[in-house]
């Protein structure tokens, strides 16, 4: 059976997929930024490595424009190109999906009563991709994973609430329950943490609300989850709202978890960089509220 | 929150935010697809060539081309912009984020980028127009 | 303030457009068809008259092809185009939009934790222009009302569940309820009743059960709600899953309902068709699972 | 229900049906999508000119071609065609949804055509292939 092994949290600053790209992160001003991600390098490439990504991230005017805008939206494709931002697309490799995992998760998340818009062709930007590099390193001629891309609308409003994307997390890891090989999954969320990118209060940053988010990621507590998209905006900036796609990441995990490892700088560009590498201890979620089930779709994914 | 018209109207109390509601997003769907446009190359070109040939090709405002000959970012945002798809102008452009933000503060560059190092802009004051906090 | 007046359920079968564009109403094979919207014809000419029509109803592989699949999704344009289907676009008028009301029920439904998928560019097939041709004629210079296009997957499975599709009525009207401006709201359920159009056991209509699902339709049972996907497809044929659809619109009609006007007959095409005109008895809708309301999201509407 | 492989499973249990879940969907995405095509009138002209060439531009399996070509609509829905998909193939024929139905069920459109006016098919003994109910 399928497992969600571990949860991961990063920032997706489109500068360090820049600083990557062009051999720079050894200089002073990225350096710092890069030094936080040695350990899950090292750790992913060896006993931390999935078989699969659900790599949850918020698509910046890039393969959607104004005329579709989804809420969440899947990506069951067999692969994923990258694309040109305005700059070139990056030199990175496809990325290959895991049509059979993206379509038993669309079909159990509708059958769980979230609205999915299931896509079979969507390309993709740094949301996606810059965490891939992060992790995996500046060198890789192909992914060493397969990913299922979980996008998130966080740019027009309403995005979901924190407490939808903790639901919607839970409800993934009853999918990947249900499915029947063999595989390590991860749960990525990515994006945030503190930044504005927008008018006279641009450059905000709340080192101490970054934080207290990062403690709360931490352990049984379920605070984070009732936080009001007014709260991020106010205390994180307006951008700081990508932190409740770290909620998918943070429901898929359980009722209570450890932290790994864990990595906190400011700045990167515009943004206070965050990343967390978390593992369930106890991955019990609730029974689904639409199947009468008798523990079949609700397993613990204690380990 | 207790309605809908309470979640919209808290938005309004944020200094220097726009925040990317239906209201703003019909104001700016044709400066944002515009903007979108400049994803492709050839777009690209013909937008340096002559922007204002290019820009009289999308049912924009007056305004809203002006603003975006200006590169006035507060402007566009004022006109219903939204900062990601604004991102296609100043990519076109072969400026930053970090660049492009920072004339949106009122500072210079190198300022910005200070505040920056000194871990940035505090939300201490900058929380709510109604309270100062 | 705006609210929901009544609500209409129709089958949408394409062969009624055929007939509608061609001058074919009163050929013996669709005059009984035609002749049931007799009464509604009347009627929605006059006292029954709309502002909009929040209009469910599928998209048959028209607008959305295999690339993009949204469960739920709303047309917040300033107008529709009417899609080429293969046998040319029917000569009818655009489909007019009420973005203003589009959007703040957009809104609304996210808020309310429904997942929805905007769409600010959409074409529009049979499923939404056949049921206007039978309400208001074939004659239209341009249609008596606005319409706020809703799209509802029920072609790849699994489509949402009847028992989400109430709920998302129940939010429709919660959203209405809270639209300020004066409007006469209806809600129409389109699709259905009884059909398969493929295989060998194509044709099936099933009489009796399309009739329970009418009858209970009136009055104050929710029996409809809990109808899984399975019966729809052994008792009325594959095509008839399309009735999910119809309990958007009952779930927005409130706790009781009365019958204005009923019509059923078989068939038309490989299709049993069936209508009905409904009007809220006591509309109230349950309050909002998100907003701490004070009444404010949840008004009756009772009349 | 409870699961949903539960779910999946009744799908097939139901006499003469094909039921488009993810795996026919899968299955038949080059095939619906070419079918999807011919919504296009010039499409239509190119597809009808020279079928097998307008086809082969198709990454569609040998099966799935040849089915187009016979317009064997329960074999197309056999290699994952979906009807509301496939009606684009027959709708360019100039074929109604009676007829192109009709193919599928073993009955000439007369038989099936009178079978309709006589109230259709009737549930009884088609509902499960297990129960013959
Ligand atoms: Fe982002
Ligand atoms: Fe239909």
């Amino acid at each position: 059976m399928a497992r969600i092994t571990h949860g991961i949290a990063s920032s997706h600053i489109p500068v360090l997929g820049f600083a990557a790209d062009h051999g720079k992160t050894q200089d002073p001003i990225f350096k710092p930024a890069f030094d936080g991600y040695r350990w899950t390098r090292e750790w992913i490439a060896n006993e931390g490595k999935p078989d699969v990504v659900v790599l949850v991230y918020n698509d910046h005017a890039s393969a959607f424009d104004m005329n579709v805008i989804p809420t969440f939206a899947i990506g069951c494709a067999e692969s994923f190109r990258v694309c040109d931002e305005g700059y070139g697309p990056r030199p990175v490799p496809s990325v290959v999906g895991h049509p059979d995992l993206a379509w038993h998760i669309a079909q159990s998340l509708i059958l769980d009563d979230f609205d999915m818009t299931i896509f079979n062709k969507m390309d993709v930007d740094h949301g996606l991709t810059v965490p891939l590099t992060m992790m995996f390193g500046e060198d890789c001629k192909e992914w060493p994973t397969t990913v299922v891309p979980l996008a998130v609308n966080v740019v027009t409003y309403p995005p979901p609430s924190g407490n939808r994307c903790w639901l919607l997390g839970e409800a993934i890891a009853r999918a990947v329950n249900s499915y029947e090989e063999d595989l390590n999954v991860h749960v990525w969320g990515t994006g945030g943490m503190s930044h504005q990118l927008q008018g006279p209060r641009a450059g905000l940053i709340n080192r101490e609300w970054d934080n207290m988010f990062l403690d709360k990621l931490v352990g049984d507590t379920q605070d984070l989850r009732h936080i009001p998209h007014i709260e991020y905006l106010r205390e994180t900036g307006s951008e700081g709202i990508e932190m409740v796609m770290w909620l998918i990441m943070r429901g898929a995990l359980g009722r209570e978890t450890r932290c790994l490892h864990r990595h906190y700088h400011v700045p990167v560009s515009n943004t206070a960089l965050g990343h967390i590498v978390l593992e369930p201890v106890d991955g019990t979620v609730p029974q689904s509220p639409t199947f009468e089930a008798d523990g079949a779709v609700t397993t613990s994914i204690d380990q | 929150m207790t309605d809908i018209h309470d979640y919209l109207a808290e938005f309004d109390d944020i200094p220097g935010t726009r925040v990317y509601t239906a209201k703003r997003a019909r104001q700016g769907y044709q400066l944002n697809q515009f903007a979108m446009s400049l994803m492709q190359a050839e777009n690209r070109e013909r937008f340096h060539a002559d922007e204002r040939v290019y820009l009289d090709a999308w049912p924009m405002s007056a305004e809203q081309k002006q603003a975006v000959l200006d590169r006035d970012y507060n402007r566009l945002l004022d006109l219903g912009g939204n900062i990601y798809f604004l991102a296609k102008v100043f990519a076109s452009d072969g400026l930053s984020f970090v660049h492009a933000v920072s004339t949106m503060t009122g500072m210079s560059v190198e300022e910005y980028q200070a505040m920056m190092m000194d871990g940035g802009r505090s939300p201490d004051g900058v929380r709510s127009i109604g309270d100062k906090c």
